[in-house]
């Protein structure tokens, strides 16, 4: 029962951490580069308008000839291109002319929403253009036969697993090749990487962009992978729950796609509560300890990294962390009175719940030194 | 400094000030509730409801108007600014314009209003009828009834779903009342997993990924017949359990007209004809039959379409027999009964 | 050194000009092969622009540049180096979250392979092997895996030193490294200019220090308002001379100050211990008095421990154990504020990051320590014609140049920004002044003004307690002397007794021996 | 000009449509101005968002970018409705009362995202955005069905409405035209003032301009940010209040007030965090959604345009450069910028 459960929590918890992700992985090269990002939103919304209309009016044109999934891949790069070409309006504003970069994010954001509204408004009534399906399930053949982890991470749609690429390739390139050098020291210091010859505005107008092209896969995988047409304001603030996923995870891809787990598995759970078949005081109480759990595992692994003495004692985490689990295991044994939580609160799980793990466990969060701050070569 | 530039373009325009559609017997404007005109939901049925009376008046296309509310604190000038136009038949819909509307209605005796969703009632709940306010409203719960009956028959996992909107619109929480018992009330060994949108107004309807999401939810659980009530959430719902196989029911309009995804798996919708009843309304005008008060539109099952044939006979038949005793009054959805929904509480509805 | 080869870069009538500002006015300038040539001038003179126009990071406005008599064109960095150009920046150009391989990696980076182009892996281990290679070849020892915000500027100079070096410059530009460094580290990096010079480098070097000028440059230049006002050598030169020719006019080097009449113990600190973030030791049982109208001075090599005593006495900081008495206060848990309120000002080692709003006009950082009491507020209510006033008296009073009192406080020069502090913390009334660093990156006219100010405040019975990295300071303008070795007070003595040279071996910890206070105190 | 731009760039939108750009923007205008009505809705609209943008500019001003105020303008609506519906004391009293209970509502949901940033590390940009959903969800739940601020009998999700006592006097009788706008424009001086000419005002620009030299200065840093998002969200909380006390039918329902957060973001930016700045770019806010209902009702035009427009208008604004090189203007002399990004990445 518990297994079963925990697999349509945590698979559903993946789809929805899916756009929340891409939109972190776009605020994170944008900020890494050094330029703010609070357009987020705006370039999913374009990416996801625009990959609907990519998709539909290419099935329309085509009038059908080609696989759905031709269509939808045109769909994509449509949603992709687009949403990037927001972005270089954003690094226009914000890196060539110097326009304080949480006003151009705010720019970006009211075009974005005025645009697609007004487009949808007088052009896309379902009836004379209709979406063309979504992406279909790809079994790993031999990984999704594995017991809980198979269903869980090997049976999704296409852009889930390149959702998992992503994040994988952008860890290990921003910490590990030149690109990510650069990258990173133009965030930090752009005095420093100019000295050394390498071209800040370039790099900042790349990543920027690149960023926008990351925004445009989250808005397009809410068209093409579960909702199958446009809806006005179908991002409704993913983008800014992305912009605090992104910090939430320290600027780091690993980082966003944890926070973006725990984010997508209470809001899961809040849903998954409404079933009414699980007692909630007991799943709150669940809950509450993994959550105790989780802190001390980070705090942990925070431990054994650190360079100098700092940290926490031992002993305290491994208090905490046989604190969780007795609490997990008296869960198991007390009966619960049943009371039924307003969905309102249930929907509030999310939210509550990463204030309180910010607070506990992740230490202060200290985005890129030159974040914000316009380059000034003279 | 900005507030001097705006200005600009008044002087343009006081000649266009006084430019008003020229020819038009009546003038109709509506005004939406906070929302879109085109949500796919009673929104832009009502304006659709419009659009049909001037055609049957043949009024030309800039007789009517509407107005899409942002914020509800704007309810009234909206309204108003319709009147001082002069505009001669109004509608507003959305249960939350009910007693605004009604003011301005008694300022106005010689303008004609039409209130969607809204009960002619006053400050203390009484039913206070006045001749130029008509109250267009629907049993959503016996609408519901019918959709979950529907569901009830067709599922073979014996596992149904639905997908809502904010359960704070008493039209929403009424539809999902009935559709809950209207399972049980045929196949009481069903379960029925109901899910609400836990968001506040400015999402609750418009959040189809929500939808999409929670009917993947839905369908791991075994879910084979998905009902969708609650404007762009629902859609969501609907066109998800159909790529996945689910069979799926609409609401408020024929859905398989409006959601072309879905028409492959659309066994019928639980109408609530908001576009013929408007329409009605309008005419009605012109006839000098303007009821006033509160009218109660038909609550019934749309065509079955590309699944007529999947439909048995007998469940056919079930169907229209149910919807008698609905009409009749021998089945109340609001009465709870053995395993009923465990809140049945409909926000009441005189008769 | 006397060579007839040719020059192996010459400047020929480069001019510079940001807006109204001339930085550079037709300059010439010749590098000869192998030689170290120091370029002086005071702050504002055009070195660090001539400079980074030879680095590429600006375009001259006009005149041409020439490596081994070819005419060349240096568009950025990029072009330097590849022409063997490398510079060592005034401010540290190292990007401080990232380690020491990292950033000498940043710009042309060694990859496994490179079948990814910038995406192949960073080959750090290579890298970290050249490094430690290099380190040892010029004598540049340094962690290759540290992370540079964690090293002492001394090391940080020598990671850019290194850097330059790793991108294999023939050509290296020094501005100012030795603002920052001790006499040791100083005298360290010129044994290693030394060294690459006999390995076939050439060097352009940049400092306000004339003792060093004369110490290692072969040729000197002197820049004043962008223009080059002389050549000369250390040979046909004296340290008086290269003042005048770089200022203009006479210049007091050496602080003549008179008998100083020590009154009552205001400063009185009781075996202060200090732990550091990372739960080091920093300050071990220190014990001081300092007495009304004296100067303390305190030296020691950076990193011993002064930031951080300075930090608790000033209250920025919480001290381990001990007390922090000021007039008979007991102040060692006080705010920064409270600390203020008795008296204490504060020079703070980092004008820019402590001292200074720079995103403020000068008038509002004139008042930055006061705005709250009259007469500039009721407490409340802020007066802004008397934060006005105010700023025109400190303005010309301590003539600090600035285009208006409305400017921005980031558009001063060094020299200027300093006296802004100066002026806002020693014109109010106060017991105890804390000094640090005060004269840093300053030129000698810049120094003799602040010197001069210093010791009129000690005449007017102020406590005086400076910490410097720089001897001859500390020699010149302290009444009595403590040095700092690994946090403790490793010798007290009265300033007439002492010379560099004993202080030195104190400061290394070579010599460790207490006197008592007695002695001087009677 | 800037705007004058922005309504060109936009007119190409309408073009699109088919509808009369010259027709929209006219009765855009007329609706905003026409008539005193009219004019009096713009001023009714642009109330809320002087006080909401006066609060996020100063937040900014503080290096704090509070993005939770639609969260606090809520808190602060519900309050009032809360004392408004319990307390009828005389008007003198129980008007200054509700707005009071509003602005601590706000000033303390704010104040506990600064106490996160302050003591906890937590950024506020994440703590305030998690807070705008959890007001809002509870706020649904405590007028939805059997919520316990749902009017009794209500058929509807909605509060009672106020006592007389506690709503806004009319400046105009049977207009619209409530005291907020005098109240707003009060705040705007003050908020100017405080800024400033006081002694509060400075330490929150110095610690928004330059952390170490405050804690050099002997600024009390945490309570200093703490202060300043209590301060923000007060006026965020105190421009919720102002709404259900200054508008018929003096009640909280659903779709009250949605968006005003967000728009007060821009309304800051747009008036460069400047208090004035703030009042004449909440006004351009104000007439434009004041327009937008003769817009659509004249011209046929979707109020989406005017999201449009409003974008547009900052962006020119902002970027003034693209005006200037469009019209060969002279660049204006350069002053003291500011950044609203400082206390974003590393301090
Ligand atoms: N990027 C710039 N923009 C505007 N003015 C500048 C800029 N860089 C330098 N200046 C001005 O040019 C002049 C020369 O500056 P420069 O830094 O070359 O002097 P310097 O000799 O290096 O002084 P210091 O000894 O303090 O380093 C100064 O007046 C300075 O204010
Ligand atoms: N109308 C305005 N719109 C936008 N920004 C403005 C406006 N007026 C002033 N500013 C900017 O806002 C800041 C404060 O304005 P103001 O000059 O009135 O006070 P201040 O002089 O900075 O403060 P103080 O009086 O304490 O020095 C300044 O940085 C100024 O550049
Ligand atoms: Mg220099
Ligand atoms: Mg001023």
């Amino acid at each position: 029962m518990t297994s079963i459960l925990l697999v349509s929590l945590m698979s559903l918890a993946i789809i929805k951490a899916a756009p929340l992700i891409y939109g972190a992985l776009c605020g994170l090269m944008s900020e890494r580069s050094g330029v703010v990002n609070i357009g987020i939103e705006g370039m999913m919304l374009t990416g996801a308008f625009m990959a609907f209309m990519g998709s539909a009016l290419f099935s329309k044109w085509t009038g059908g000839v080609f696989n759905p999934n031709v269509s939808l891949v045109v769909g994509l790069l449509v949603g992709i291109i687009s949403a990037a070409l927001v972005a270089g309006l954003h690094a226009i504003l914000s890196i060539h002319y110097k326009i304080d970069q949480v006003i151009s994010g705010t720019v970006i954001n009211l075009l974005a929403v005025g645009l697609t509204n007004y487009v949808a408004n007088a052009y896309i009534d379902p009836t004379h253009l209709s979406g063309v399906g979504v992406f279909p399930v790809w079994k790993i053949p031999l990984l999704s036969k594995i017991p809980i982890l198979g269903p869980i991470f090997f049976e999704h749609q296409p852009m889930i697993y390149l959702m998992f690429a992503l994040v994988l390739f952008l860890q290990y390139a921003i910490f590990n090749t030149p690109w990510g050098l650069r990258l990173r020291s133009v965030g930090e210091y752009p005095q420093a990487a100019d000295s050394v010859g390498i071209n800040v505005i370039k790099t900042r107008y790349l990543n920027v962009i690149l960023g926008g092209a990351l925004a445009g896969l989250g808005g397009a995988i809410m068209v093409l992978e579960s909702v199958g047409r446009f809806q006005k304001l179908m991002t409704s603030g993913r983008g800014f729950i992305a912009l605090a996923v992104m910090i939430f995870g320290r600027w780091s891809p690993i980082g966003a796609f944890g926070a973006a787990i725990l984010f997508g598995f209470s809001e899961a759970l809040g849903v998954r509560l409404q079933f009414g078949d699980i007692n909630h005081l007991y799943a709150l109480v669940v809950v509450a300890a993994l959550a105790v759990i989780l802190t001390s595992i980070v705090w942990g692994i925070n431990r054994l990294r650190n360079r100098s003495t700092k940290g926490k004692s031992p002993f305290l985490i491994g208090g905490i962390f046989t604190l969780g689990l007795t609490i997990l295991y008296l869960a198991n044994q007390v009966e619960f009175p049943k009371v039924s939580v307003p969905i309102e609160f249930l929907g509030l799980l999310p939210y509550v719940l990463t204030i309180i793990v910010l607070t506990g466990l992740v230490k202060r969060a200290v985005g890129p030194a030159a974040v914000g701050k316009p380059y000034e070569k003279q | 400094s900005p507030a001097v530039q705006t200005k600009q373009p008044t002087a343009v325009d006081q000649p266009v000030t006084q430019e008003a559609p020229q020819g038009c017997a009546y003038k109709i404007g509506f005004v939406s509730d906070v929302g879109k005109i085109n949500d796919q939901s009673f929104n832009q049925a009502s304006w659709t409801g419009v659009e049909e009376g001037a055609k049957a008046l043949g009024l030309a296309k800039d007789c009517i108007s509407f107005i899409e509310t942002t914020d509800s604190a704007d309810y009234e000038t909206n309204i108003r600014s319709f009147v001082e136009e002069g505009y001669n038949i109004i509608i507003t819909s959305g249960f939350a314009m009910g007693q605004i509307t009604r003011k301005i209605a008694t300022e106005n005796p010689d303008v004609y209003f039409i209130g969607v969703d809204q009960q002619q009632v006053d400050e203390n709940f009484a039913p206070a009828p006045l001749a130029n306010v008509t109250g267009l409203n629907f049993h959503e719960d016996i609408g519901g009834f019918l959709a979950g009956a529907t569901a009830g028959l067709m599922t073979k996992s014996n596992v149904v779903g639905g997908v809502f909107g904010c359960q704070f619109i008493p039209a929403v929480a009424r539809y999902e009342v009935g559709y809950y018992n209207g399972v049980k009330f045929v196949n009481p060994n069903a379960k029925v997993i109901d899910i609400y949108h836990p968001g506040s107004i400015d999402v609750c309807f418009g959040d189809a990924t929500f939808g999409s999401e929670t009917a993947q939810a839905l369908i791991s659980e075994g879910a084979d017949v998905v009902y969708g009530a609650g404007g762009l959430t629902a859609n969501g719902a609907m066109i998800t359990s159909c790529n996945q196989g689910a069979l799926v029911i609409g609401t408020d309009m024929d859905v398989f007209l409006t959601l072309p995804e879905v028409k492959d798996c659309i066994i019928t919708s639980a109408l609530k004809d908001i576009v013929t009843g408007v329409s009605d309304l309008i005419v009605a005008v012109s006839k000098g039959t303007f009821p006033g008060g509160d009218t109660f539109g038909p609550s019934m099952l749309a065509p079955y379409h590309n699944l007529d044939a999947q439909v048995p006979a007998e469940v056919k038949a079930k169907l229209e027999d149910i919807a008698k005793k609905l009409a009749s009054g021998e089945i109340d959805p609001c009465v709870p009964f053995e395993g009923s929904n465990p809140n049945t509480f409909c926000v009441p509805v005189n008769p | 050194m006397k060579n007839n080869k040719d020059p192996i870069l010459s400047l020929h009538n480069i001019t510079k000009s940001f807006g109204s500002v001339v930085a550079n006015d037709s300059i010439y300038f010749d590098l000869y092969p192998q030689e170290i040539q120091v370029l002086l001038g005071e702050n504002g003179a055009g070195k660090s622009t001539l400079m980074k126009i030879l680095y590429g990071m600006y375009q001259a406005d006009q005149g041409e540049i020439l490596i081994n008599q070819q005419k060349v064109v240096i568009q950025d960095p990029n072009d330097a180096l590849r022409l063997g150009i490398g510079m060592v920046h005034q401010h540290f150009m190292l990007v401080p979250v990232m380690t020491v391989t990292e950033n000498l990696m940043l710009g042309d980076e060694k990859t496994k392979g490179n079948a990814f182009g910038k995406l192949s892996k960073l080959d750090r281990e290579t890298v970290r092997q050249e490094i430690i290679a290099l380190g040892n070849k010029y004598g540049l020892q340094v962690n290759p895996d540290a992370v540079v915000e964690d090293l002492s500027v001394g090391e940080a100079q020598r990671v850019e030193i290194l850097k330059v070096l790793y991108k294999g410059a023939d050509i290296l530009i020094l501005d100012e490294p030795t603002a920052v460094l001790t006499p040791q580290e100083t005298s360290e990096l010129f044994e290693i200019m030394r060294s690459l010079i006999k390995q076939g480098k050439s060097i352009i070097f940049i400092t306000h220090k004339l003792k060093e000028v004369l110490a290692v440059a072969d040729r000197i230049a002197v820049l004043r308002n962008g223009k080059v006002v002389g050549h000369t050598t250390p040979a046909e030169s004296s340290i008086e001379e290269l003042a005048l020719l770089m200022v203009g006019r006479e210049v007091l080097l050496t602080a003549t100050k008179g008998q100083s009449h020590p009154g009552k113990v205001v400063l009185n600190i009781k075996d202060l211990s200090i732990k550091s973030k990372s739960e080091v030791m920093v300050v071990k049982n220190f014990s001081l008095q300092l007495r009304a109208g004296e100067i303390y001075g305190i030296a020691g090599v950076q990193g011993n421990g002064q930031s951080e005593l300075i930090e608790a006495i000033t209250g920025l900081m919480q001290p381990h154990s001990g007390h922090i008495i000021i007039l008979n206060k007991d102040v060692t848990h006080s705010s920064p504020r409270q600390i203020t309120l008795v008296g204490t000002a504060h020079v703070p080692e980092d004008r820019q990051k402590h001292g200074l709003v720079l995103g403020f006009s000068v008038a509002t950082n004139l008042v930055l320590q006061t705005y709250y009491l009259p007469p500039f507020s009721n407490g409340w209510v802020i007066y802004p014609e008397k934060v006005e006033e105010n700023a025109d008296e400190k303005i010309d009073e301590f003539d600090i140049r600035t285009p208006s009192r409305d400017a921005l406080v980031s558009n001063l020069s060094g020299g200027n920004q300093q006296k802004v502090i100066i002026a806002r913390e020693l014109s109010r009334p106060i017991n105890l002044l804390i000094i640090n660093q005060p004269t840093r990156g300053l030129d000698v006219g810049s120094i003799e003004y602040i010197h001069k100010r210093i010791i009129e405040a000690r005449d007017k019975g102020v406590a005086v307690l400076l910490v410097s990295a720089e001897l001859d300071e500390i020699l010149s303008l302290s009444d009595r002397i403590g040095v700092m070795y690994a946090g403790e007070l490793v010798a007290e003595m009265d300033a007439k007794g002492a010379n560099r040279e004993q202080l030195g071996l104190y400061m290394t910890g070579s010599k460790k021996e207490k006197m008592l206070k007695e002695n001087i105190n009677q | 000009m800037a705007i004058f731009t922005a309504l060109l760039v936009s007119s190409i939108a309408i073009l699109l449509s088919g509808a009369s750009p010259i027709k929209a923007f006219s009765a855009l205008a007329v609706g905003a101005f026409g008539t005193r009505d009219n004019l009096i809705e713009t001023v009714v609209k642009a109330t809320p968002l002087i006080i909401a943008g006066l609060g996020v500019a100063l937040a900014f001003r503080g290096g704090l970018f509070n993005i939770g105020v639609e969260g606090q303008l809520f808190i602060g609506s519900i309050v009032a409705v809360l004392v408004g519906t319990n307390f009828d004391l005389p008007k003198i009293i129980n008007v200054p009362l509700v707005m009071l209970a509003g602005a601590l509502a706000g000033a303390l949901l704010a104040a506990f995202s600064g106490y996160l940033k302050a003591w906890h590390g937590a950024h506020e940009v994440i703590t305030t955005i998690m807070m705008n959903y959890i007001v809002l969800r509870i706020i649904t739940w405590a007028i939805g069905a059997n919520g316990p601020l749902r009017k009794p009998l209500s058929i509807v999700p909605e509060t009672r409405s106020l006592f007389e006592s506690a709503r806004l006097p009319l400046l105009i009788s049977d207009t619209r035209l409530h005291m907020g706008i005098v109240i707003a424009l009060a705040l705007a001086a003050g908020v100017y003032f405080l800024l400033f000419r006081t002694v509060l005002g400075v330490e929150i620009r110095i610690v928004g301009k330059n952390l170490h030299a405050a804690k050099y200065v002997g600024i009390n840093v945490k309570r200093n940010i703490v202060l300043t998002m209590a301060l923000s969200g007060g006026l965020a909380g105190l421009a919720g209040a102002i709404q259900v006390m200054g508008i018929p039918p003096y009640n909280f329902t659903t779709g009250f007030n949605v968006g005003y957060g967000f728009d007060s973001l821009a309304v800051a930016v747009l008036g460069s965090i400047h208090p004035v700045g703030v009042v004449f770019s909440a006004l351009l806010f104000g007439a434009m959604d004041a327009g937008a209902r003769l817009m659509q009702l004249r011209a046929k035009v979707p109020i989406d345009i005017i999201t449009l427009l409003q974008g547009l208008i900052l962006m020119f604004v902002a970027a003034n450069q693209i005006i200037r090189s469009l019209y060969h203007l002279p660049a204006p002399s350069k002053e003291d910028s500011v950044n609203l990004t400082q206390s974003w990445g590393g301090e």
